[in-house]
Formats: structure tokens, C-alpha cells, sequence
């Protein structure tokens, strides 16, 4: 995408005096920069969804001063933590204070450096993209570790020492079930796993219902290792129920207590750049990506047909549940639906792979970690290490098994070399 | 370009090496070896080893490190967040290994070696490791996971309280 | 960036930093802090005679199985420094000499 | 097989919790709270049963008094049992009419000072039946929040303890106003306190021609009275 980007800015005539290599340094810068600012963003507007969220989980409405219902409230926030006076404990080391929050920063921020976005709109197509992603996303421990230990405070340096506890356990469950997917698909290359995932099959193979030949919808094995992932990479990104690092009931903030304005709200960003980054690998590896979930205009049709069924279905259980009527939901999906039979460009633009269906199967998923956050209570530490190595580990590692004997009988692979 | 990158990153990569092997601050130490693992996972890249890249920064730097880090705070009484460290014999030490340094940089230059003329561009290495760990070296790659096992074992059965 | 040399140098000095550490340190983490620069030192070597001279990808799998060997040594010598330090209160190398005496 | 009944219970027990945080999220906007500010709740119209008349009949929720009916009377403050209310008056000018209250009542004081501290008041409507004007009632507002900073009048203990805002003031006679006429008693009084002292110097002149023991002195009526005025 670089390269491309780079040889794009080269044709225009008031670039054109670029080299080759200038224009595609001011290309990386381009997209870094572009990437920040999408972190950014990505966190100012998962504060604000979040708290929505969790506001209307536990009754109540949420921010509603600062703009229209609220939205603001993100922006003020983020604006006093700037203006916030920067405090450094006496005590502390005075280097590694100011490099931890950076280095936490940094692993999350060039994760996403392989994680493709669209056809073709990937910033490093590496081939081994997946081992990258989830490599990198080991080295925040060492970031949530170094500042534990400078704030020179031991509810810092508790929560640190969790932390690293729980992400070295955690990170083998996650890439046993990575490895479930990997084992299918035969390749680490991300575009190349989406890829694989095109077009509408049958569910899990046999069972004669269309549906998307995504992952998790595979295999039941592979639906078990996409659940294994998604509790796992929850533990690795520290979000509750496995927030043992900053459980504010136990260690003041684990490893942020000493922290204020500027490099607290750095770990705030790189909290939920890691989120963004786990819901689009559950997205890329599980659920197809950028794919479109209908193949093509009369899938579309069909799949919009086939919604609009289930959308009344719930409607009807909900009228007969909770004695009252909601009409929003089945009637956009009508009025799309109806849309996408009259307008043959609207169903072909469903089918169509990009950008939106990402950020939809993205949004599904953090909306699930933000519902898992505000159900669950938190778990002790040695219940998330019984979870780890007693739960996940063997299921994952059966499951592992499970997917080759899947393979191996419809076909995939053959014990005859 | 690529060049200038290089050199930087072999320059960060002897700097903190330095200062793992000379700094009085054990946690400078430590902390001075992630930009030392790291660095040689770029080195690697240079060398179209991405596989080897990536199993650098998983193993090192989120597994090996980490365990030094606990090592460290497990055997000392933070109070303060310096960790003072000793050295003895550094007069003897520097020596012998200048005397190592020197040989080895004479033997490095003063070798012809035999570089194959074509540059080797894979696109990938892991499907050639791959074919490889499960043919050639299937009975290696088996040992390796059995000194595992019985590392981790060991490892467990050792830090317990009770031995 | 394309000569075998510099790679080779720079492993002799990450070989001749991790054999100070580990020859003038007294704290056992940070001897094992200056083995995993040799056996770094030892990766890079192989991964650079790999790609310049026998362009092959048998360096890489020797590379693997020594980072292998590295990560099981590292919690096997951690369990022991963990023992040590139950035993004698700190981890100097110099004053673990109870079986001579 | 407690390891899998274990799990199986978890993996229950989790979706029995998402569906209840979903059956909320989706239904939040029914059970939500009152947003107090900008919804409030209505006032009860219920018959409490205290009293005959319609207009005691109310949920005892704040003290109000009619201030344009206040004659100054102080019986209130004296029925108030916790001393909640406090009252300042002036007498006016000679001929100086400031108005008639509500029942036709002509005002004699000015009333330079009517505070209610509601912190204090425990509701117990016994000020409200001396006042001859009816003009100290209870109403069924229960809102004590005030952004008005009122100047109000109170000495700086009162003021410390109005911290909460709650010491209601209920004299609209402005300070200057008060200071004015202040000024103009403190005039009449420094005139007669002037008179006095000229006539106590008048009399201590003739009293040296004929010199009297000095304990006699302080008895005089002349200095007893400069004391009062002091």
C-alpha cells in the first residue's frame, strides 16, 4: 500500500519533483500519522460509546451535559487532561516514569501496521501480518511493567506484576486458537485469511443453511476457538472481567496510580487502540473481515430477505416477551431491504467487500467486550490463572486437534501424504 | 534510505547492549535489554528473516524479559526504584574480552567468505521453515518440545516453597 | 547493510558485551542477562550466513531452536536464582560457595 | 466431572447476566431515573389533614413569608421553638407611610431584616398561626436550590453557616436604605449624647467650685446615663 500510495502522490505535477524514496518516507509518514490519528479518534469515540453503554446497562443515561447528549464529554475530558499539571513522585525514576507510558503506547499503535482495512488498504502486508499482530501486542507488558516499577508505589508495582502475570498466561490460549484458524487457512497473511473467507457456504460445512464462509461458522471447533480468543485476547487487553492490573477495589489503579493528565490519558489511548485491535483481528481471522457477508446481488437480495424474516421473528418473541412493540428495528431492516430490491447498485454495494463491513464486524465486537465489561464481576488472580492454564489451555489444545480431525473429514486434508 | 536505518539500528543495538553490560542500575540494565532484543529483531528483518523477527520479540522480549523482570523484583527489597549491582574483577574482565573482541573482529575481516554473488530475496520464510520443522528436523522439533516440557516442569517443581 | 562483515561485527560485540556481563557480574539475573546476549549474538551469525552464503533457511531453524533453548533455560536459571535467594538471602554468584566449605 | 459441570455452570451463569444487561440496555430509556433539573416530579395534592383552614393544608415543605404583609410583629419569632427565625426592625419617620398590608393593616416598622434559616426549621407550622397578617405560611415547595447569592444581612457565624445557602432572606429593604436611616438614628443619638455630655460638663464645672468625695462620682445620674448611651 506504501508503494502504491507513494508512486499515486508521484503523479501529480506539484509532487512530482519527490524522489522515489522521499515520497515514500512522506508516504509512511502519511499513513503513521493517518493511523494516529485513527487511534485517536478511536478512543475518544469508545470513551464516549462506552460510557453510553455502560450507562444504559446499569439504568442510567450518561453524559448528557457537554453537547447534544453528551458527545462532547470525551473532548472536554481529553482537553483537562492536557491542561493537567504533570506530576512526577519524588521517588520515582525520573526515565523510566516518562518511558513507560510511550513504549505501552508504541505496541499498540504499530500493531496496527499489518492490519488490513480494506482490499488492498492494508499499511505492511506482511506475511506473517497475524504472528506480528499478536507479537507485538506482548511488548505492552514490558511498557505496563517499566512504569509499575518507576512509580516506586507498590499498588504500581502489584498491579504491574499481574499484569505481566496475566498477559504471558493469557497469550497462549490466544495463539493456540489463532493457531485453529491459521491450521485452516495455511497461511499468517492477513489479507490472505480474509481472503479465504469469501462467498456463502453451508453451516459448518453440512448443515444446509447458507451461511457466510466465515471462520466461525466453519467448523463448530472454530466457533470454540473464536470464543476461546475473544476471552482470552479480553484478558490480554486488560479489560474487565480480567482487569486484575488496575481493580480499583484491591490496587488503587495497579499500574496508573502514580500517573496524571498527559501520560495517563497515553495508556487511556493505548487501552482502547489495544480493543480496537482485538475486535478487528476477532473481525479479520474469525469473521471475514472486509468480506461482505452476501456474495453477490442475489445473495444480497436473499440475505436481506432472510434478516428481514428474523428481524420479525424477534420482533413478534419481544412483542409476546416484554408486551411491547418495537418497530425500529424491523423497520430498517425492511426499509433496507426494500432498498436493496428496488436499487440493484444498493445490493451490489452489500456485496461489495470494504471498509464498512469491517468497521461493522469491529463495532459488533467491541460492543460485546464493553457488554462483558459491564456484566461480569472482576476475577481473583487465581481463578484468571485456573482460567488460563486449567480452562482455556486444554480446550484450546483439543480444540486444535478437533479442527485437524474436522479437516480431515470433510476433505481438506488428506492422511495419505 | 534503508541504509541509514540499518546503521542507526546497529548503533542502538551495541548502545544498549553497553549499557546492559556496564550500567550500575540493574533495571537500567533490564530495561536497556528490551531496546537490545528488539533492535536485533530489526537486524533480523534486514536479513528477510520475518519469522525469526517476530519469534525475537514474542520469546524475548514478551516471554524471556519478562521472566528477568520477576526474577529482579523477586529477589530484592524495592524500597527505592534503583536497583544498585556489583561487579568484580572489570579490570581482568575487559582484558580478556578485548582479547575475545579483537580475535574475533581479526578473524572477521581477515576471512574471505564465501558469499553467493545473487542476493537472496524470500518472500516468505515461513512456509520453508515450516516444511522443514515437520520434515527434516520432525525429531528435533519433538526433542525441543520435550526439553520444554521438562523445562517448565522443572521450573515449577524448583520455585515452589516446598521442594 | 549488504555486507556479511557488519553483521558479523555486530555479533562479536553483542558476544563481547554479554561475556563481560556475565564474566564481572555478581547478580545471577544479570549473568543471564549477558547469556541471552550470546545466544543472540549466536542468532544473528547464523541468520546472516543463512541469507549470504548458503541461502538457505536451515540458519533460521537453528536460530529457532536456540531462542527455544533460551526461553527454557531462562525459567529453569530463574527457578534456581528464586531457590537461591530463599537460601542465602540474595543472589551474588561469588557468595553461593556453600559446597566448598 | 466437576471440572465440566464447572465450566458448564459458567458458561450459564454468564449468559443469564448478559441477557439481564442487555434486557436493560435495550430498555434503559423506561427505567431510567428522573433527570431532576430538567424533569421534575409533581407536587402530591393530597389533603394532609392539619388544621381547617384550606391554606394550612399543604405539605410543610419550606417556610415563605409575604413580605409586602409583614408588619413586624416578632410573633413568629418568639412562637419558634428552635429560634429558626430572626427579625430586624426600624421604626419609620413620623408620617412616613410604607404601605398597608393585605388586610388593610397600616405598616408602623420597616423590617430591615426577616431570615429563615431552613436548615434549622424542623416544620413544625407553630409560627404560622400567631402571625396576625398571615403572611408566614408553609408551601409545598420542596426545591432548595437557590442561584440567587442574595446579599442577606447575617453576622459571620450565620454566614459560615449559610454555607449550604439555605438562610432565606426575605427583607427587600436595601442596605443603603438601612444604612441611611442607620446613619440618621446615630445622628439624633450623637446630638443628645452632645447635649448630655454639655450638661454633665455644665454640672462638673459647679461641682468643683465645691469639690465632692471621688466615689460619689460614679452614682450620678448624668454619667449613668452616658453609659446607657455608649
Amino acid at each position: 500500500m506504501i508503494d502504491a500510495f507513494a508512486s499515486w502522490m508521484l503523479q501529480f505535477g506539484a509532487l512530482s519533483w519527490l524522489g522515489t524514496t522521499p515520497a515514500t518516507i512522506l508516504a509512511m509518514s502519511l499513513v503513521a500519522v493517518a493511523i494516529f490519528i485513527f487511534v485517536a479518534l478511536n478512543a475518544l469515540v469508545l470513551v464516549y460509546v462506552e460510557r453510553k453503554v455502560s450507562a444504559f446497562m446499569q439504568v442510567r443515561l450518561g453524559p448528557m451535559r457537554v453537547g447534544p447528549m453528551g458527545t462532547l464529554q470525551t473532548v472536554a475530558d481529553a482537553l483537562k487532561l492536557l491542561l493537567k499539571e504533570d506530576i512526577i513522585p519524588r521517588f520515582a525514576d525520573p526515565i523510566l516514569f516518562r518511558v513507560g507510558p510511550w513504549i505501552i503506547l508504541l505496541a499498540s499503535f504499530v500493531a496496527f501496521a499489518a492490519v488490513p482495512f480494506s482490499p488492498g488498504w492494508v499499511p505492511a502486508d506482511m506475511s506473517i501480518g497475524l504472528f506480528y499482530v499478536v507479537s507485538i501486542s506482548s511488548v505492552v507488558v514490558i511498557g505496563i511493567v517499566m512504569s509499575g516499577w518507576a512509580s516506586n508505589n507498590k499498588w504500581s508495582l502489584y498491579g504491574a506484576m499481574r499484569s505481566a502475570a496475566q498477559i504471558v498466561s493469557y497469550e497462549i490460549p490466544v495463539g493456540l486458537s489463532l493457531l485453529a484458524a491459521v491450521a485452516v487457512v495455511g497461511t499468517l497473511n492477513l489479507q490472505e485469511i480474509i481472503a479465504a473467507q469469501a462467498g456463502v457456504g453451508n453451516l459448518f460445512h453440512w448443515i444446509p443453511i447458507p451461511f457466510p464462509n466465515w471462520y466461525i461458522f466453519h467448523s463448530p471447533f472454530l466457533f470454540l476457538a473464536g470464543c476461546i480468543y475473544l476471552i482470552a485476547a479480553t484478558a490480554e487487553v486488560n479489560r474487565t472481567p480480567f482487569d486484575i492490573p488496575e481493580s480499583e477495589s484491591e490496587l488503587v489503579a495497579g499500574f496508573m496510580t502514580e500517573y496524571s493528565g498527559i501520560r495517563w490519558a497515553l495508556f487511556f489511548l493505548s487501552e482502547y487502540a489495544n480493543a480496537a485491535v482485538v475486535a478487528l483481528l476477532t473481525a479479520i481471522v474469525f469473521l471475514g473481515g472486509w468480506q461482505s457477508p452476501f456474495a453477490d446481488l442475489a445473495g444480497a437480495r436473499f440475505g436481506m430477505i432472510s434478516l428481514t424474516v428474523l428481524a420479525l421473528i424477534w420482533t413478534i418473541f419481544v412483542k409476546y416477551k416484554v408486551k411491547r412493540l418495537s418497530i425500529y428495528p424491523i423497520g430498517t431492516i425492511l426499509a433496507l431491504t426494500v432498498i436493496a430490491w428496488l436499487f440493484p447498485a444498493f445490493a451490489i454495494w452489500l456485496a461489495t467487500p470494504g471498509l464498512v463491513w469491517i468497521a461493522i464486524k469491529g463495532g459488533v465486537v467491541i460492543f460485546l467486550l464493553m457488554w462483558f465489561r459491564w456484566t461480569f464481576p472482576r476475577l481473583r488472580v487465581d481463578q484468571l490463572m485456573y482460567l488460563s492454564w486449567k480452562v482455556l489451555l486444554p480446550i484450546a489444545l483439543i480444540n486444535l486437534a478437533g479442527v485437524a480431525v474436522w479437516m480431515w473429514l470433510t476433505g481438506a486434508i488428506s492422511l495419505v501424504g | 534510505m534503508s541504509e541509514v536505518i540499518f546503521w542507526v539500528i546497529w548503533v542502538l543495538v551495541v548502545i544498549s547492549a553497553m549499557i546492559v553490560a556496564y550500567s550500575k542500575n540493574l533495571i537500567y540494565s533490564v530495561f536497556s535489554l528490551l531496546a537490545t532484543f528488539v533492535g536485533v529483531a530489526a537486524i533480523y528483518i534486514f536479513l528477510n528473516a520475518d519469522f525469526i523477527a517476530v519469534t525475537q520479540i514474542v520469546i524475548y522480549v514478551g516471554g524471556i524479559l519478562v521472566l528477568l523482570i520477576f526474577g529482579i523484583m523477586l529477589t530484592n527489597r524495592i524500597a527505592v526504584a534503583k536497583i544498585n549491582q556489583s561487579s568484580f574483577q572489570t579490570s581482568l574482565g575487559m582484558v580478556v574480552v578485548g582479547a575475545v573482541f579483537v580475535i574475533l573482529v581479526i578473524t572477521i575481516l581477515g576471512q574471505s567468505w564465501p558469499v553467493l554473488a545473487e542476493s537472496m530475496d524470500f518472500d516468505s520464510t515461513v512456509g520453508k521453515i515450516g516444511t522443514l520443522l515437520f520434515g527434516d528436523y520432525l525429531i528435533l522439533f519433538e526433542v525441543a518440545s520435550i526439553l520444554l516440557l521438562g523445562a517448565l516442569i522443572g521450573a515449577a517443581t524448583l520455585a515452589r516453597k516446598e521442594l | 547493510m549488504n555486507h556479511l562483515e557488519s553483521y558479523l561485527i555486530l555479533s562479536a560485540l553483542l558476544f563481547s558485551l554479554g561475556l563481560y556481563t556475565v564474566i564481572t557480574r555478581k547478580n545471577g539475573v544479570a549473568i543471564l542477562m549477558g547469556i541471552e546476549l550470546i545466544l543472540n549474538a549466536a542468532n544473528i551469525n547464523f541468520v546472516a550466513f543463512s541469507k549470504f552464503v548458503t541461502h538457505q533457511v536451515e540458519g533460521h531453524l537453528m536460530a529457532i531452536f536456540i531462542i527455544m533453548l533460551a526461553a527454557a533455560e531462562a525459567a529453569v536459571a530463574l527457578a534456581i536464582i528464586l531457590n537461591l535467594y530463599n537460601d542465602q538471602g540474595n543472589i551474588n554468584v561469588d557468595e553461593a560457595d556453600a559446597l566448598k566449605r | 466431572m466437576g471440572y465440566f459441570k464447572n465450566i458448564g455452570d459458567s458458561i450459564t451463569t454468564l449468559i443469564t447476566g448478559m441477557k439481564v444487561t442487555m434486557g436493560y440496555f435495550v430498555r434503559a430509556k423506561e427505567h431510567v431515573t428522573l433527570q431532576y433539573p430538567d424533569e421534575k416530579w409533581p407536587n402530591p395534592e393530597r389533603n394532609i389533614g392539619v388544621g381547617e383552614l384550606d391554606t394550612y393544608n399543604v405539605i410543610r415543605s419550606k417556610l415563605h413569608v409575604d413580605i409586602d404583609d409583614c408588619i413586624g410583629c416578632k410573633k413568629c419569632e418568639r412562637a419558634c421553638p428552635v429560634n429558626c427565625i430572626t427579625i430586624d426592625t426600624l421604626k419609620t419617620d413620623k408620617g412616613e407611610d410604607i404601605g398597608t398590608t393585605k388586610l388593610g393593616t397600616q405598616k408602623r416598622l420597616l423590617v430591615t431584616r426577616f431570615t429563615i434559616d431552613m436548615t434549622e426549621c424542623m416544620y413544625c407550622d407553630l409560627c404560622t398561626f400567631p402571625c396576625p397578617e398571615e403572611c408566614i405560611y408553609m408551601t409545598p415547595d420542596y426545591r432548595f436550590e437557590r442561584g440567587d447569592n442574595k446579599e442577606v444581612q447575617v453576622t459571620n457565624v450565620e454566614r459560615w453557616r449559610d454555607r449550604n445557602n439555605l438562610i432565606y432572606e426575605y427583607s427587600t429593604v436595601p442596605k443603603t436604605e438601612v444604612d441611611r436611616r442607620l446613619q440618621i438614628i446615630a445622628d439624633a443619638e450623637a446630638v443628645k449624647a452632645a447635649a448630655l455630655e454639655k450638661a454633665r460638663v455644665a454640672a462638673e464645672a459647679s461641682a468643683t467650685a465645691t469639690p465632692k468625695p471621688a466615689e460619689n462620682r460614679e452614682i450620678t445620674p448624668g454619667s449613668g446615663e452616658e453609659q446607657a448611651h455608649e
